[in-house]
């Protein structure tokens, strides 16, 4: 069963690749809903014990190679499938539309679906070296994607991309190599229980947490994500905001809680608080100077990139012992609640945009004004995102930082109060600098190209489903109760909202 | 020790001799197109004194179409190579006066 | 010397290999050199891993890194050729052959309104 | 004594090669430089016991990167007619200096890290060897590094294929075409070269197909022998034959996902079977290993050829 989410869309992109170039949406929107209603029996269908766990060729660990899955693995499929499906609606339409026609005979689908069954693997994946190689095919899926418009800024922006993705890779792959030579082992499980404080097993460590930071472009190593976002076609750009980036921090949360729960320490997670914090604010404070539209939501990525590390400082107390101490709960619930919000939010505003940059030609804020009150769907899709960056209730962002804000108070760090409400105050700054220029007068009159339904209609749907994650708030608790595959959550996992 | 192996020793020498001169060649010649020349020539004959050495040496038939056919393979792939280079040295040669 | 040296030895080679590519990658600015730069790690991380392969094995060097690094070869080609035909494409478009540039709109373009 | 003597002067060519190719002024140098980087690490995997890297290195390293950099160079370097663009992009004549203080400050604090984290690294020996070949029996090979790579880890190079498949494509998309088949024919060269490359076309076979074969029991595999073919094709390629346009585009798509789609296949094959994916029939396995190792090489040929012959002239760039 578990093996389906990686088959199906890796089936379903050869098929795309053989077929003819007229067929090749319906086969790619076919492989979509099967990898998404796949991944909905795998979690919600009760199976028997070996449902979440699968021996790739018979062949246990330290071995071969196993697949398994955990509550974290569960929420990042689910989050992953409901958005790529719905992007994946949005994507036909628009390589459809006359403006995008000349990209749509160049594998976009074929790349899509690469892209999605690595990530499928790679939340399921327990073995170091197997998710080497699948964050490789990803970042190559996601450049190859990007590349796909063919202005110059775009394939500079995607060049860039791609070496900072293969340095990345490149630097956990030493990492892997130092934990091979120390442990003899590649398995999470085997590393897990045997990982010890050595200068080696340190040094993968930084190795590990750096390669995958350039990945997740945590200030200040964002310096290739805003024009490689910012550039790439809509769904490409809605792509890589809401999913890819989530991979690398995905592998954060494997690394940091699973591979060395022993060897972290309280001044390392405070570190990429700060660094988180620090992303914050210059992330939003660079989206509020921006003049495109596009970039604009790029810088709001940077920022948003940062309160997902603020789970990090408030899951270790300073004092050793009270680990299991209530906030940590809360942060989790925080920190996932941020990264699933994050995801449907980001993509329904890239999606958004695109339908205005469709129907505007241009992606200059300023040229918002000419639309109007015409494309409401868009305008308000663009609403809902906002409030759910911004963090107002009710929305899966008011109930990320809510619990952050919770996690905060009772783990008494109260350094990172300023920063979340700081935070949250430019993020309505650039917010409302959007939606001031759709109501401000206009200057001139424009034809409006006419933008196909399902474009809008995805898009609001990714919207709704952002406000919609802050009412399962106790079904991503639950999942997250189902632990590591190693190290169970701490007794905090009594802990239910108020 | 037979015979053979005194025979496989001289031919091995003189094929590393080749392989010497070649090399010496390289590094000395002027110009491109008689480092060329001194490479393949030293390599092929090297190569070829060797192959005859081990040959010798091993006295197994298989083993002997091995050797032949490595020899063949580096004759064909080296002089491919070297006809490329010493093609795209021409090329640049005719080139340049046109430029200027 | 014992087996140890040895070890200790290419392990070094190997993190000094990975710490010029980084360096290449980092202070060049042609593209092709960030790529060879780039190359120069791989083969810094793959040296580490053959390095712990021989130091594991008695008569034979431990395979599964030997199938990592053969894995991380193609995967490393791949992406090379990749890198490539973007800098080919970016200074057939631009006429750049680094990343660090400035825009201006050109002279005949900027007149027209 | 002459072992250790050997290692050291192996080392320190390795890390001079690098060296050079870092600091060399002129950018040809630097890649000629590389590739005898891949030629010296190629005798490193040799003296590391590692025959099948060093083949797949001397194969790739040295020689397949290194045609697909001397092209790029050539390309890079001429000055061709440009900017389709509606700006002008100047190069920056140079960079902050902070820039470079800093990036040699990270190597600088990198190196140190990691010298001293190798420094302490243990002396056990620890690792799968003795794993490997304990299951060896049952695997299907009598070669533990293809046991590994086409059972073991088999679910690796399945994705392995993967990313060759999406780096063909990714060139293509970024060369705006959509298959290899609107590829402009080769340019004619001399009969020389042609009769030459038809000399070496049945050898550079055999090579690939002894590889492949060699594969079950000794170094050798799928991937060394596909380099083999994906040189041979580019050779041809270069030696002005026509052969591969001929090729139907369909064709050409089939061979590009046939290594991906026979992983594919057998996996789910024996998912409905056993409900294991990618297990093999015990008794088929050595039969099923085989199958798909030919189709791997197939698949890498063609792949690594279309990496490079995907960055040749196309036919609507030709002038009428």
């Amino acid at each position: 069963m578990m093996v389906l989410i990686v088959i199906i869309p890796f089936s379903g992109a050869l098929i795309c690749l053989l077929m003819p170039k007229r067929m090749r949406g319906y086969a790619g929107l076919a492989a979509a809903a099967a990898t998404c209603l796949t991944v909905f029996l795998l979690a919600f269908i009760p199976g028997g014990e070996d449902t979440f766990h699968h021996a790739l060729g018979g062949w246990g660990r330290p071995l071969g190679i196993e697949l398994q899955a955990d509550g974290l693995s569960i929420i990042f499929l689910l989050l992953t499938s409901v958005t790529a499906f719905l992007i994946s609606i949005y994507a036909g339409p628009y390589f459809d539309s006359p403006r995008e026609q000349k990209t749509a005979d160049y594998h976009f689908w074929t790349l899509w679906l690469l892209l999605w069954g690595g990530l499928n693997a790679l939340y399921v994946s327990s073995d170091i070296f197997n998710m080497y190689v699948l964050l490789e095919l990803i970042s190559l899926a996601a450049v190859a994607l990007t590349t796909l418009k063919e202005e110059a800024e775009a394939l500079i922006a995607a060049l860039r991309y791609l070496m900072a993705a293969m340095l990345g890779s490149l630097v956990f792959l030493l990492g892997v190599a130092f934990l091979y030579a120390e442990y003899g082992v590649l398995d999470l499980g085997g590393l897990g229980v045997q990982v010890q404080t050595t200068l080696p097993t340190i040094t993968a460590f930084g190795l590990m947490v750096f390669g995958m930071l350039i990945k997740t472009a945590l200030f200040p190593l964002h310096f290739w994500l805003p024009a490689a976002h910012g550039n790439a076609p809509a769904p490409v750009s809605a792509i890589l905001s809401a999913l890819v980036i989530k991979s690398s921090y995905f592998m954060l949360l494997r690394i940091w809680f699973e591979i060395f729960p022993s060897i972290t320490t309280y001044a390392a997670a405070q570190l990429l608080g700060a660094m988180g914090a620090f992303a914050i604010l210059w992330g939003s404070f660079q989206a509020v100077r921006q003049e495109r539209l596009k970039l604009l939501v790029a810088h709001s990525t940077v920022s948003q990139i940062g309160y997902l590390f603020l789970l990090f400082p408030l899951t270790i107390a300073q004092i050793t012992g009270e680990q299991g101490a209530s906030w940590n709960m809360q942060a989790w619930t925080g920190g996932i609640c941020q990264t699933v919000s994050h995801a449907a939010a980001k993509a329904a505003l890239f999606l958004a945009v695109g339908n205005i940059i469709h129907a505007l030609g241009t992606d200059r804020l300023i040229s918002l004004r000419d639309i109007k009150g015409r494309l409401p769907l868009s305008v308000f899709t663009i609403g809902i995102a906002g409030v759910n960056l911004m963090g107002l209730p009710p929305s899966g962002g008011f109930v990320a930082k809510w619990m952050l804000l919770n996690a905060v108070i009772s783990s008494g760090q109260w350094w990172w109060i300023p920063i979340i409400v700081l935070g949250s105050l430019l993020t309505a700054g650039y917010v409302f600098l959007m939606l001031g220029h759709v109501f401000a007068p206009s200057r001139k009159a424009v034809v409006l190209q006419s933008v196909p339904p399902a474009l809008e209609i995805s898009a609001f749907a990714l919207a709704l489903c952002a406000i919609f994650i802050g009412f399962t708030t106790s079904g991503i608790i639950d999942l997250l109760q189902m632990g590591f595959h190693t190290m169970p959550m701490p007794e905090a996992i009594t802990w239910r909202l108020p | 020790m037979t015979i053979w192996n005194i025979f496989s020793i001289l031919f091995c020498l003189a094929g590393g001799a080749f392989f010497l001169a070649g090399v010496v060649g390289m590094l000395r010649f002027p110009d491109a197109m008689s480092r060329l020349h001194a490479l393949t020539k030293a390599d092929n004959l090297g190569l070829g004194f060797i192959v005859v050495g081990l040959c010798l040496r091993s006295l197994v038939v298989p083993v002997i179409i091995k050797l032949l056919l490595i020899w063949l393979t580096v004759l064909l792939a080296s002089s491919t190579a070297c006809f490329l280079v010493g093609n795209y040295i021409l090329q640049e040669a005719e080139e340049k006066p046109q430029e200027n | 010397m014992t087996e140890l040296d040895s070890f200790l030895l290419y392990a070094l080679t190997a993190v000094i290999l990975f710490a010029l590519g980084l360096s290449s990658l980092l202070s060049r600015r042609h593209l092709l050199r960030k790529i060879m730069g780039l190359n120069i790690m791989s083969a810094g991380a793959f040296l580490l891993f053959i390095s712990v392969a021989h130091r594991n094995g008695k008569v034979f060097a431990d395979p599964v890194p030997q199938a990592m690094v053969i894995t991380g070869i193609v995967v490393s080609i791949s992406a090379t050729g990749f890198a490539l035909a973007l800098a080919r494409r970016i200074r057939k478009k631009t006429g750049l052959t680094s990343l660090d540039y400035r825009e201006e709109p050109s002279p005949e373009n900027h007149n027209r309104p | 004594m002459t072992d250790t003597l050997f290692d050291m002067t192996l080392c320190a060519a390795l890390i001079l090669a690098a060296w050079r190719v870092l600091h060399s002024s002129d950018h040809f140098q630097a890649v000629v430089l590389f590739i005898t980087f891949g030629l010296i690490l190629a005798l490193a995997w040799v003296r590391l016991e590692a025959p099948d890297i060093a083949i797949a290195e001397a194969a790739v390293g040295a020689s397949l990167a290194g045609v697909m950099l001397l092209d790029a160079l050539r390309v890079m370097r001429s000055v061709g007619k440009e900017h389709e663009q509606e700006k002008r992009w100047t190069s920056v004549a140079k960079l902050p200096s902070f820039h470079l203080f800093f990036s040699f400050a990270t190597v600088l604090i990198l190196s140190v890290v990691l010298i001293s984290a190798v420094t302490e690294l243990s002396d056990a020996q620890g690792g799968l060897t003795d794993l490997v070949h304990a299951e060896l029996e049952g695997s299907g090979t009598k070669h533990p590094v293809t046991a590994v790579l086409l059972n073991f880890r088999g679910y690796d190079t399945w994705i392995e294929l993967g990313v060759l498949l999406l780096a063909v494509l990714g060139v293509l998309s970024i060369r705006e075409c959509s298959n290899l088949h609107s590829l402009a024919p080769p340019v004619a060269t001399t009969i020389v070269l042609e009769n030459l490359v038809r000399g070496i076309m049945p050898l550079v076979l055999l090579v690939s197909g002894y590889l492949l074969w060699r594969g079950g029991f000794a170094p050798g595999g799928a991937f060394q022998a596909g380099v083999v073919l994906g040189a041979g094709c580019i050779l041809l390629w270069m030696a002005g034959h026509r052969s591969l346009t001929m090729l139907h585009d369909a064709t050409w798509r089939i061979l590009l996902i046939l290594g991906f789609l026979a992983f594919l296949a057998l996996g789910s094959y024996s998912l409905l079977s056993t409900g294991v994916f990618l297990a093999y029939d015990r008794q088929y396995a050595s039969i099923q290993i085989f199958l798909l190792e030919s189709a791997a090489t197939l698949s890498i040929g063609t792949t690594l050829a279309g990496l490079m012959l995907a960055l040749q002239p196309l036919k609507k760039d030709l002038p009428r």
